[in-house]
């Protein structure tokens, strides 16, 4: 076993070297003054983070990007939780089309969604164009496949339909058997879901600028316009927005771990 | 009237028939088991008691006096032990336990008592905080037997409860399921694969072949009187012999029957040279040699040869029998009475 | 069980013609002649996919596209699949960190990776931006996630450790026990999950246009360029898109059935 | 020199030790079972004759004249059968036997009448060209047993290789096991958790309990003379008494001993009235009553009660012994030389 060590051990190596550079390099670029033409920078500062948290407009735009996620995320949870327990544990012959359904938005790249809403709801018999709620909609269906996997995962995990069989039979109605049994075993499950989803639709660009972009600045649209201005700057957004997503995942985890002892995934 | 009256159940999964019209009948108080190789449609049939499984039109099912065939699961005032516990994960043994009573809205001042009663009753004593993922597979079955339990089920259904777990510890649940089926004299259906299982724990024995039920009896008769070459090789380790082989191993015979099944341990060995003893009752004394012995444990299978025929002879394993090696010739007696005519 | 029946039936078919809708409307404008404040379009033609189908600017766009994505993907199998293998069935221990590593793609939106990617490689020591093969590897890290849930998945599924052992039992070597025992039993879940990455490097805009917009016009690029020429122009575009995809995916998908017969997924 | 010899190996994960300076010895040709409850260490041991799991230093592997300690997996030339089967699924039954062959370059005119031997000798014929998801578990063990004995390696390694099988099937595999191990006379080592299942197949039984081995003897000696009260219970059902136990129950001993095990089968059930013949032989008559029955199958077990204990006695299930019923008052006749003393 020996010999083939030191090969994969440098392989495996190099893979997470290539994943982490450019995490580190952000971050210093974030607290450096200058940084041409040296392997580190010459010097490191925080006043890129002081401008940023000091900038009316980026305070806005995270405002109104939260808002949006927040909505069509909890819409797709209230949706995707109740369909995928029905289609799973009462419906078993519809789970391969609910599946297909809901991947779609996998091979639906961005733009080609983007193109089609727009043509469908601005010269339809509905006008919805430029109206937030367009954005909202596109959004829903963008995190349709995460919480379909994740939710779809955790539930078989823990064998939903057996945990579901048993409930019945104890005598609990369907509700019942869903909010005491299943709920809180899936909760940490829907948790990642929701995580990941957030952390994609916090980075969609091409649907936020296309369909509201003119008049509703998101933190994307806003990242992007002063991207030319300042690359600390930028660097500086792309810190926090890291420390705030490791943050809020740490705190969920622990708090699904301790509501509820069990292992999806 | 019986307690339970099934009726006509017929089930089919697209063109496969898994229940072919099967009717059967429970008394009260009565462990049932369903036995039969897999898929034979046995635990459909109990998921269909349950009501898990809907069964086709035409079929009924009574308990009491309530037909129940249309009837939700929850409704049904059945209690089910699955295969693979099926315990809440999320509800520590003493949550899981007393969930049926809080769906059944009872209050937590008169179910305290009861379920202290049930605790003691599955030997729990002690694990009541205990989450699943920290007992045992067979700690994790009796919590699931006792979540059943305590809501008082008109009949209580048992799938595979004990497939997964380790011989030992499946031998020592048989008994204790057993006893506490006695203690509650609780109508049960018992669904298994395993014939000494069943033998051990029924009342009666329902065996199943491709959706039939094909004999029921007592473990006693279902064991002594196989009606079939399949139940005989089912339920024990029968020598099942055509009428031609019969004839030449013994000579003529006056029974009717196409085949002839004789257990093993029925058959004795006597060593030759003590002919009187072994010419004695009703019967045949045939001459043969032991060819090979395995120990079983409490009993020793021999493998016996004679010029035709090979059989199995089954003897406890005494010192009294270790004369018997392989090479040994013998005369093997056969009782008459115990050579069981099949169709 | 009757009564709820209803309820649930209708609850799934609006989750289905909510995510079937813009579908279908995009395939109706891509071949009417006209359509405003009518339920149905006016008239049919099919001069847009004709018009598409001879812009050289289009068929050079396509190509560019093709070669980005199939390049990133190539390499991103070549890597992928000995680095899961390898950490898989020999170093179990390191498999939690390659998981987080390789989920980070997830939690990265593409707007903050740009960023990074390009204030690292134009203005570090190594300047490589503008050029295709920082495009190149930024997809590559972009499909980490979707490859490795793939493979890894079929690699759990067919139980992958344990056939190595009985490979290795039976006198392979690591090799000959990858490449006859693993190798054909995963094929399948490679080729998904390299369908998936390709629907997703196709519909990606915001990588390409900041990284290498100005010089290098892929699909994307251009069908954002002509949105606002024709609708109907684009639309025609997204509908050629799903066919191809959908042929692709049929062709593949029966492809890896008869050649191996496993069950991963 | 024995053929393999294993000298104190040791393995420990993190803070729990599984193998304990385990050191056996195994001739050529012998098929020993490794036997003991789950988590004795039973599997790793045989992982790391396989050369899956690697040994702590100081351990020692020798088969042959070969230490194979720090051999690759495939250099040590053994065989092995798992319980979930790890056949490949992208080959057909052909595929996955020839696979070892392949692997070692043998031609394939040299390999094709070896392989065609081999699948008569595991009953496959006719199933050469079905892939593994269309046999059936026990067919799927058969190729699997296939696939290891035609490289004809040194040892042949079989981890619990039934125990996902039904009862039924279980049974007549380990019979065919047997009967292969004793054709080829392969040296063969057997995991399981069964008791009936190790005596059954070994010529030896090496018991486990918590990464030792406590005790190593033919599947009789094991059975008849359990070393210590944990190989008593796990080996069979015997009754164990503490020595103020068996004082009361037949008054004052000469033996020493701390306690003392009595299998249920050595017991016998005399009717009282009938006390001349109880007397006999060397041993104690108890008066008792039977309290209750469980047919097993060819065995019908009674526990028997006299005013200071609970016995298990069993009996062969024949009409002979059909008078003894619940209830029947009985003499209890314990053989003397059949009591064992344990430490």
């Amino acid at each position: 076993m020996k010999p083939n060590k030191v090969f994969h051990a440098s392989l495996i190596t190099i893979v997470m070297i290539y994943l982490f550079i450019p995490l580190v390099a952000t971050f210093l670029y974030s607290i450096s003054t200058d940084w041409y033409r040296t392997i580190l920078p010459e010097g490191y500062t925080l006043s890129w983070y002081k401008e940023l948290f000091t900038d009316p407009r980026f305070l806005d735009a995270m405002q109104r990007t939260l808002f949006v996620c927040f909505l069509a995320i909890c819409i797709s949870v209230t949706v995707m939780v109740p369909t995928i327990f029905i289609v799973t544990v009462y419906f078993s012959r519809w789970e391969r089309t609910l599946q297909g359904l809901v991947m779609l938005p996998y091979a639906i790249p961005g733009v080609v969604a983007a193109v089609g809403l727009i043509k469908l709801y601005s010269s339809g018999p509905i006008v919805l164009s430029g109206s937030i709620w367009i954005l909202i909609g596109a959004y829903f269906v963008i995190v349709l496949p995460y919480m379909y996997q994740g939710i779809r995962n955790s539930m078989r995990t823990i064998d939903a339909i057996k945990l579901v069989e048993a409930a019945e039979l104890l005598g609990a109605s369907r509700m019942q058997a869903f909010w005491k049994v299943i709920f809180p075993n899936i909760l940490t499950g829907i948790i990642v879901s929701t995580l990941l989803s957030f952390s994609t639709l916090f980075g969609e660009f091409v649907l936020a600028n296309l369909l509201v972009g003119g008049h509703y600045e998101t933190m994307q649209i806003y990242l992007i316009r002063r991207m030319s201005e300042s690359g600390h700057l930028t660097s500086a957004i792309v810190v926090t927005y890291f420390i705030l997503l490791f943050a809020l995942s740490g705190i969920v985890m622990r708090l699904g771990k301790s509501s509820s002892k069990e292992g999806s995934r | 009237m019986s307690y339970v009256q099934i009726d006509r159940l017929s089930k089919r999964f697209k063109e496969t028939t898994v229940l072919n019209q099967v009717s059967l009948s429970i008394e009260k108080g009565e462990l049932i088991t369903l036995l039969g190789p897999s898929g034979c449609g046995k635990s459909t049939l109990l998921r269909c008691i349950a009501g898990l499984t809907e069964v086709e039109d035409g079929g009924k099912i009574v308990v009491g006096d309530t037909n129940i065939t249309q009837l939700a699961p929850k409704a049904r005032e059945v209690g089910m032990v699955f295969q693979s516990y099926a315990l809440f994960p999320n509800m520590n043994v003493y949550g899981n336990i007393c969930f049926g009573l809080k769906m059944k809205g009872v209050k937590k001042e008169e179910y305290k008592e009861r379920v202290e009663r049930i605790i003691d009753l599955v030997d729990l004593r002690g694990r009541e905080n205990s989450y699943p993922h920290q007992l045992s597979g067979g700690q994790q079955q009796r919590v699931a037997l006792a979540r059943s339990l305590v809501v008082e089920p008109k009949i209580l259904l048992l799938d595979e409860p004990l497939s997964a777990l380790d011989a030992k510890i499946r031998k020592s649940l048989q008994t204790e399921i057993r006893r506490i089926q006695q203690e509650l004299s609780i109508t049960t259906v018992f669904v298994t694969h395993d014939q000494e299982e069943a033998l051990t724990v029924s009342d009666r024995i329902f065996v199943m072949d491709h959706g039939n039920i094909v004999q029921i009896g007592t473990p006693k008769e279902i064991y002594a009187h196989p009606a079939s070459e399949f139940v005989a090789r089912f339920i024990g380790n029968y020598n099942v012999l055509k009428r031609a082989e019969m004839v030449q191993l013994v000579g003529e015979i006056v029974m009717a029957g196409d085949a002839f099944a004789i257990r093993p341990e029925v058959i004795s060995l006597v060593p030759r040279g003590n002919e009187a003893s072994a010419q004695s009752k009703n019967g045949w004394s045939v001459e043969s040699v032991v060819r090979s012995m395995t120990l079983k444990g409490n009993v020793i299978r021999y493998e016996v040869e004679t010029n035709h025929q090979k059989m199995q002879v089954d003897v406890l394993n005494t010192s009294d029998n270790h004369w018997i090696r392989v090479g040994t010739p013998v005369f093997m007696r056969i009782p008459a009475e115990e050579c069981i005519p099949l169709q």
